[in-house]
């Protein structure tokens, strides 16, 4: 299907993640544009953003990354839709940058050897569907609505920061994500620590740091009455996901709470085929809890 | 701690302000980046201090610590300083500093992850996390971390046993080699 | 509908001496915020705590009060800057003195309303009178006011021999 | 025989809902001595008080209880009514039936019978009411400003420009206080000579301000709007009205090199001296204790060269008397020093800081000095040991202030300020110097005043350290500073070359003394005492008197300038009327009973209460009493309860009144 029959039509920049840790992230979220006539193409040849990494250490090699990409994108049509948090708040706070600093867009520039990209707009997925789908339009899609699934939404640190920047939301009290859950009709809980830090990229380094933070979050989860946990991140997911067992573990406790991407959720309601959902990939099994709601 | 002109070393300050373009002296000491930092509690010099010695010109401290490294830069600081001091960039630019000079720091295994995964961008355009993993355990003397959770990922398709390179890897190549020429130019930081 | 009221054996008699500055405008803005308290207190006014004289005390109990509730600023809100500390230093002697001539000094209260305390006014006189109820009549002074006449005159004439000799 | 006239009101049904109204009514008038009594729905309407009017003159009645509302709300209104009614407006007063009875309970046969008391002992307290004539005092529309500084200056000139005479005193040779020794000022910066001294020439051309400087109060008699103000003034050894000015004396006076007390002692100045070049008046006065001619006879040399003859070692201090119907007090302040203190003072000096004995450790004011351009460095900033420029100085704040140990446990106020002030003034001129400034908290609450703080730190790049300092000394030429940082938590130690401290505000040496002389009151620290610290914050409870800056507490240029205006705008309301007032419930001495042992006179707050001798025919001293002055008493009736002899009375509250209450219970 050729792109310009859609009524939305987006440039799509994956992030590394998407095609590794974070694929079920990638396949639901093809699988809900599909779904809902949102056209994706692929940015060609894009490259990592270098997410916290880069610009912990070298502010201009993030810049010049990020920038490079958008360059990249350029070269497709429409919004460039980023479905990663850390993506996302990169991209946006390079354009930011670029803008607002002389001398680090000449550098950039050279870095780069071309013009500063400051065309395209860098769209989160949420975005895309609060915004420009629309929270009715998205209703009127649902076709099996996740009645009496109670979910925490969880935005993590870098989809609403820094304050000045993403343009998402507000900072300190967001409700996208759960006006979107709502929208397909899942319950949201009402919790404490949906803005809280889950340890991030010190799973590679400091995995002792992330098990702490995590625990926290899941803890907070469950104490809401949360039965599964919504991220937007895949740093978040891997790390409420993939080392739920290991905080486990660790901590003692019980937690077997599946986390979804926003994705996976949506893709559910609007009917995208389970097998297209990448339930699959996750470490905590969802299915059950799926299937005693009569989801599946 | 002996005060004067030599041992406030304010050059150093100006360079953190430079690169994180955001002013240190504004800071008073109210002590909320450290109230809400998740990471607060595995540093030795809290958020606040780590800018009190900047305003002190202790840079030294703060380098020799492994505060900076602690940091997750989730920006929570940042995002509620009541007089907008952007200490998330802050820290990113002592990071640089640090980096630069292959300076102390109590904390490798920050930085080690650091450089692989800055390495692996340049050599294959994208992240390689199945590498990434096992070259810093390797190099981390932690041989047996995340044994078991390796074979589960791989199972559920989480981690690629092979990586393609970028196409345009060297295009990417000539965007580090700008930016190191430009350094060494002076022209950029 | 209010509840039938329990009416009591003993309706003690309770005298507030109250400032005009605090208490009694406390009292006022009890009435106007139409709290409710029980009926027996009566209601002497005095420009400042400052001014109540001991013996009005006394007085009161000879002449049937069950209970004297003293009531005025607080520290360091007297409209008279000072008035009711030396009404609280006077009193802190006085009682002594009461429990000396064989006073229950659950009797007597002192307090310190402020305009603003119109609750605090019900409570005060609300515990009292409980206090009095549960104490039960005074007795002991009636007997001696048969006795003693106070006249408060300033001419008699044993006075008057008296400023003559000065 | 009392002929009382009893008005029970309904209000509507405010009242009668639960009282019954007519059974009040109807018992009323059955008690003795009251000759009619009524109800009726509305008493504070037109009819209801034409009713009032009506019955006192059908009834021939004598006095009036209203039984209604509180007397707080319509007590102003019945007494109009019983004046207009021929009555005198005291011998009417309410029973409250409404706040204190109708409101307040539920049950009708309770509340009915509770009003039926309150309207009976408010019949016993008219029966014994006295009639009462409002007190009339003439005022005397001149002021008495005492001190010269900023706030007597600011208030002198309010009311002297309001049409009035204004007598301004002042204690040293100059006006303009500790304002006109100031380099600049926060937060504007201005030099504030040349914002004091054109004020300081407008004293000086008023046409109404009559100016004694080098005089002092003597002694104060009277009571508002009528004292009697003796002034001394000081032995100038110069004719003010034959002096030019001109300055001669003071250059051939031999004796050169006695220390300004101007410039905090840090320049020199001759024994026939103006303390500052723009001094007003402009009169040289010589200072007797170190003049050669005093000392020794011989010299004269002044007297020589003085064209006009205005020298004159032979004049003597000498008293004047000012009636003046009100004062404003503006007495200022002095700095504490850390110097040693004698035994067993409750305020003590900073051993710890060296006693003031470090040549290089001075205070705010001396900075002043050395900063401001016509001080004795040129506004170069010096070291008063070598003279050279330090080139790091440490600011430390509180010294003095809020240490309870050292005696003064009040904030002063204007110390953050300064100090940011004198770290911009530091920087303004000694390029690269850097300033360091210990501090317990900043306090800055004014307009612009936080903004001004943190530029001091942002662009003038004071390095603050919240801490305080522990001990002060000498190392060679360096002055050691060992304080902390507690917001690192170490230790921080600074070898400077100057140290300057934030010594605490205090009240003016002889605060307490004055203030005994006026009869106003003080705190422990002799800070003069307002009437009300929110709502009579420039007047003293002695009325008539009124406060003006810093005296009164810690204050800075905007406060003691906004004080001082309000404190003339106080004396100007009582100049707008030829007498004074006010309600006649005030003390009186029964001089027969009174034994004079003056207790009345503790405890009274207003000092109203005098000493009256009573004399025979002949003219001979029989005894003493006591007398209570009615244009001072407040009315609270504190002597009359304190009273042994039971020899005084408050009008409106007599023992007489209460005791028949209380009889009628």
């Amino acid at each position: 299907m050729t792109p310009s029959k859609k009524l939305l039509n987006y440039a799509y920049y994956p992030g590394c993640s998407l095609h590794a840790s974070a694929k079920e992230y990638d396949i639901s979220t093809r699988g809900v544009c599909k779904v809902l006539k949102i056209g994706l193409e692929e940015v060609p040849d894009w490259l990592c953003c270098g997410a916290t990494p880069a610009h912990n250490v070298d502010e201009l090699l993030s810049l010049s990354l990020c920038a490079k990409n958008l360059s990249l994108a350029d070269e497709v049509e429409g919004d460039l839709a980023v479905v990663c948090a850390a993506c996302f708040s990169r991209l946006k706070t390079t354009q930011h940058h670029l803008r607002h600093n002389d001398v680090q867009r000449k550098q950039v520039e050279t870095a780069i050897a071309a013009p500063a990209p400051l065309g395209k707009k860098v769209k989160h997925m949420l975005e895309i569907l609060a915004k420009d789908y629309g929270l009715d339009k998205l209703a009127n899609a649902v076709t099996r609505p996740l009645t009496g699934l109670k979910v925490a939404c969880y935005y993590g640190c870098l989809l609403t920061r820094p304050p000045d920047v993403p343009e998402l939301d507000c900072v300190e009290a967001p409700t996208i994500m759960e006006d979107v859950l709502n929208a397909v009709g899942a319950e949201t809980v009402s919790w404490s620590h949906r803005l809280e830090c889950c340890g991030a990229n010190f799973t590679l380094s400091r995995p002792g740091v992330v098990l702490q933070l995590s625990n926290a979050i899941l803890d907070s989860a469950k104490a809401a009455g949360a039965e599964c946990i919504l991220v937007a991140c895949p740093l978040c997911h891997g790390n409420l996901d993939i080392r739920q067992k290991e905080i486990e573990e660790g901590y003692n406790t019980h937690y077997n709470m599946p986390v979804f991407y926003i994705t996976q959720m949506v893709g559910l309601a609007v009917g995208v085929p389970a097998t297209r959902l990448g339930l699959e990939s996750m470490m905590v099994n969802p299915l059950p809890l799926l299937k005693g709601k009569k989801l599946l | 701690m002996l005060l004067s002109n030599e041992t406030m070393n304010i050059g150093f300050v100006r360079k953190v302000e430079a690169l994180s373009g955001t002013s240190v002296r504004r800071c008073f000491q109210c002590g909320k980046c450290s109230a809400g930092c998740p990471m607060a509690s595995f540093m030795e010099h809290p958020p606040n201090r780590v800018v009190r010695l900047l305003q002190l010109g202790q840079w030294e401290r703060v380098l020799a610590g492994r505060s900076i490294w602690y940091c997750a830069s989730c920006e929570t600081c940042a995002t509620r300083c009541p007089n907008k001091v952007n200490l998330a960039a802050i820290m990113d630019a002592l990071r640089k500093l640090s980096w630069d000079a292959d300076g102390p720091s109590k904390e490798s295994f920050v930085q080690l992850a650091n450089r692989l995964f800055i390495d692996n961008i340049r050599t294959y355009g994208r992240q390689y996390e199945l590498r990434l993993g096992a070259v810093f355990n390797v190099k981390s003397g932690q041989f047996m971390k995340d044994l078991l959770l390796g074979p589960k990922l791989l199972s559920r398709g989480k981690l690629k046993m092979f990586h393609s390179k970028n196409k345009n890897v060297g295009e990417i190549e000539n965007i580090f080699a700008r930016i190191e020429e430009m350094r060494k130019k002076g022209e950029a930081p | 509908m209010h509840p039938e009221k329990v009416k009591q054996n003993f309706e003690p008699k309770i005298v507030a001496f109250v400032c005009t500055w605090c208490t009694y405008a406390g009292a006022d803005l009890a009435g106007t915020s139409r709290m409710q308290y029980p009926a027996n207190v009566r209601v002497i006014k005095f420009p400042c705590t400052g001014r109540i004289d001991p013996v009005f005390i006394l007085k009161a109990f000879q002449k049937g009060a069950d209970g004297v509730l003293v009531s005025g600023c607080h520290p360091g809100d007297c409209h008279y800057m000072a008035g009711n500390f030396h009404a609280r230093r006077r009193f802190a002697a006085f009682r002594k003195l009461l429990e000396f001539v064989g006073v229950d000094l659950a009797r007597l209260e002192f307090s310190w309303v402020s305009a603003a305390e119109g609750g605090k006014w019900v409570e005060v006189v609300t515990g009292l009178t409980e206090r009095i109820r549960a104490i039960g009549p005074m007795t002991e002074f009636k007997e001696l006011e048969a006795e003693e006449h106070w006249s408060g005159a300033l001419e008699t004439a044993e006075l008057k021999e008296a400023y003559n000799r000065i | 025989m009392s002929r009382i006239g009893v008005f029970v009101c309904h209000c509507g049904e405010n009242i009668s809902r639960t009282v019954d109204v007519e059974r009040v009514a109807t018992e009323a008038g059955h008690l003795s001595g009251v000759a009619f009594a009524t109800d009726y729905k509305y008493m504070c309407s037109d009819p209801g008080q034409n009713l009032l009017k009506k019955a006192v003159a059908e009834h021939k009645l004598t006095g009036i209880v209203v039984a209604a509302c509180s007397p707080r709300m319509h007590e102003k209104t019945f007494r109009s009514a019983a004046r207009a009614a021929g009555l005198n407006p005291f011998m009417c007063d309410m029973a409250n039936i409404r706040e204190h009875c109708s409101w307040v309970h539920e049950d009708r046969e309770e509340a009915t019978a509770k009003a039926g008391d309150i309207v009976r002992l408010m019949v016993e307290r008219v029966k014994k009411g006295r009639t009462l004539e409002p007190i009339t005092v003439p005022v005397t529309k001149r002021a008495l400003v005492i001190g010269g500084g900023i706030a007597g200056i600011q208030a002198a000139l309010d009311i002297a420009d309001c049409g009035h005479q204004v007598v301004l005193v002042e204690r040293e040779p100059s006006i303009g206080g500790h304002m006109a020794q100031l380099s600049e000022t926060f937060p504007t910066l201005d030099c504030s000579q040349c914002i004091m001294t054109p004020k300081m020439v407008d004293v000086a051309n008023h046409p109404n301000i009559k100016l004694y400087t080098y005089a002092e109060i003597e002694s104060v008699d009277g009571y508002i709007g009528n004292f009697s103000i003796t002034i001394r003034r000081k032995a100038r050894s110069v004719d003010e009205d034959k002096c030019t000015g001109c300055g001669v004396c003071m250059g051939k006076c031999p004796q050169k090199k006695i220390p300004n007390k101007f410039d905090q002692n840090l320049g020199l100045r001759p024994a026939i001296y103006v303390p500052f070049p723009q001094a007003v008046p402009n009169t040289p006065v010589i200072d007797r204790e170190n003049c050669i001619k005093f000392k020794t006879g011989k010299c004269g040399l002044c007297q020589k060269v003085c064209g006009p003859g205005a020298v004159d070692y032979e004049q003597e201090d000498t008293l004047i008397v000012e009636p003046v119907g009100a004062i404003v007090v503006a007495t200022g302040f002095d700095l504490y020093s850390i110097d040693e203190k004698p035994k067993g003072s409750p305020i003590k000096g900073y051993g710890e800081f060296g006693h003031g004995k470090i040549p290089d450790v001075i205070d705010g004011m001396t900075f002043e000095r050395l900063a401001s351009a016509s001080g004795p460095t040129g506004g170069k900033i010096l070291r008063p040991s070598d003279g050279r420029e330090p080139k790091q100085i440490v600011f430390i704040q509180c010294v003095g202030s809020r240490a309870r140990e050292k005696g003064i446990s009040y904030c002063s106020k204007v110390c953050c300020m300064y100090t940011a002030k004198h770290t911009m003034l530091y920087h303004h001129k000694v390029h690269d110097g850097q300033a360091y400034v210990f501090f317990m908290d900043a306090r800055t609450p004014g307009k612009s005043y936080d903004e001004f703080w943190r530029r001091s730190i942002e662009e003038e790049e004071a390095v603050y350290i919240r801490g305080m300092v522990s001990r002060l000394y000498q190392k060679g030429d360096k002055i050691v500073v060992m304080g902390s940082d507690i917001a690192v938590g170490v230790q921080v130690e600074i070898e400077a070359d100057m140290v300057v401290l934030a010594t605490a505000v205090m009240p003016q040496k002889g605060a307490d003394s004055l203030a005994q002389k006026l009869g106003i009151s003080y705190d422990s620290y002799n800070f003069y005492s307002e009437a009300h610290a929110k709502l009579r914050p420039v007047e003293c409870a002695t009325a008539g008197i009124y406060l003006a800056g810093a005296c009164q507490g810690p204050k800075d240029i905007p406060d003691t300038v906004s004080q001082a205006s309000a404190a003339a705008a106080k004396v100007m309301t009582l100049f707008a009327r030829d007498q004074l007032e006010r309600e006649p419930i005030v003390a009186r001495v029964n001089e027969k009973n009174c034994v004079a042992c003056f207790y009345c006179r503790k405890v009274c707050p207003y000092g109203a209460v005098e000493e009256k001798e009573i004399r025979d025919r002949q003219g001979n001293l029989i005894r003493v009493v006591a007398y209570v002055n009615p244009g001072v008493c407040g009315g609270c009736g504190t002597c009359q309860a304190s009273c042994p002899s039971k020899s005084v009375e408050l009008d409106g509250y007599t023992d007489e009144q209460i005791v028949a209450m209380i009889e009628a219970l």
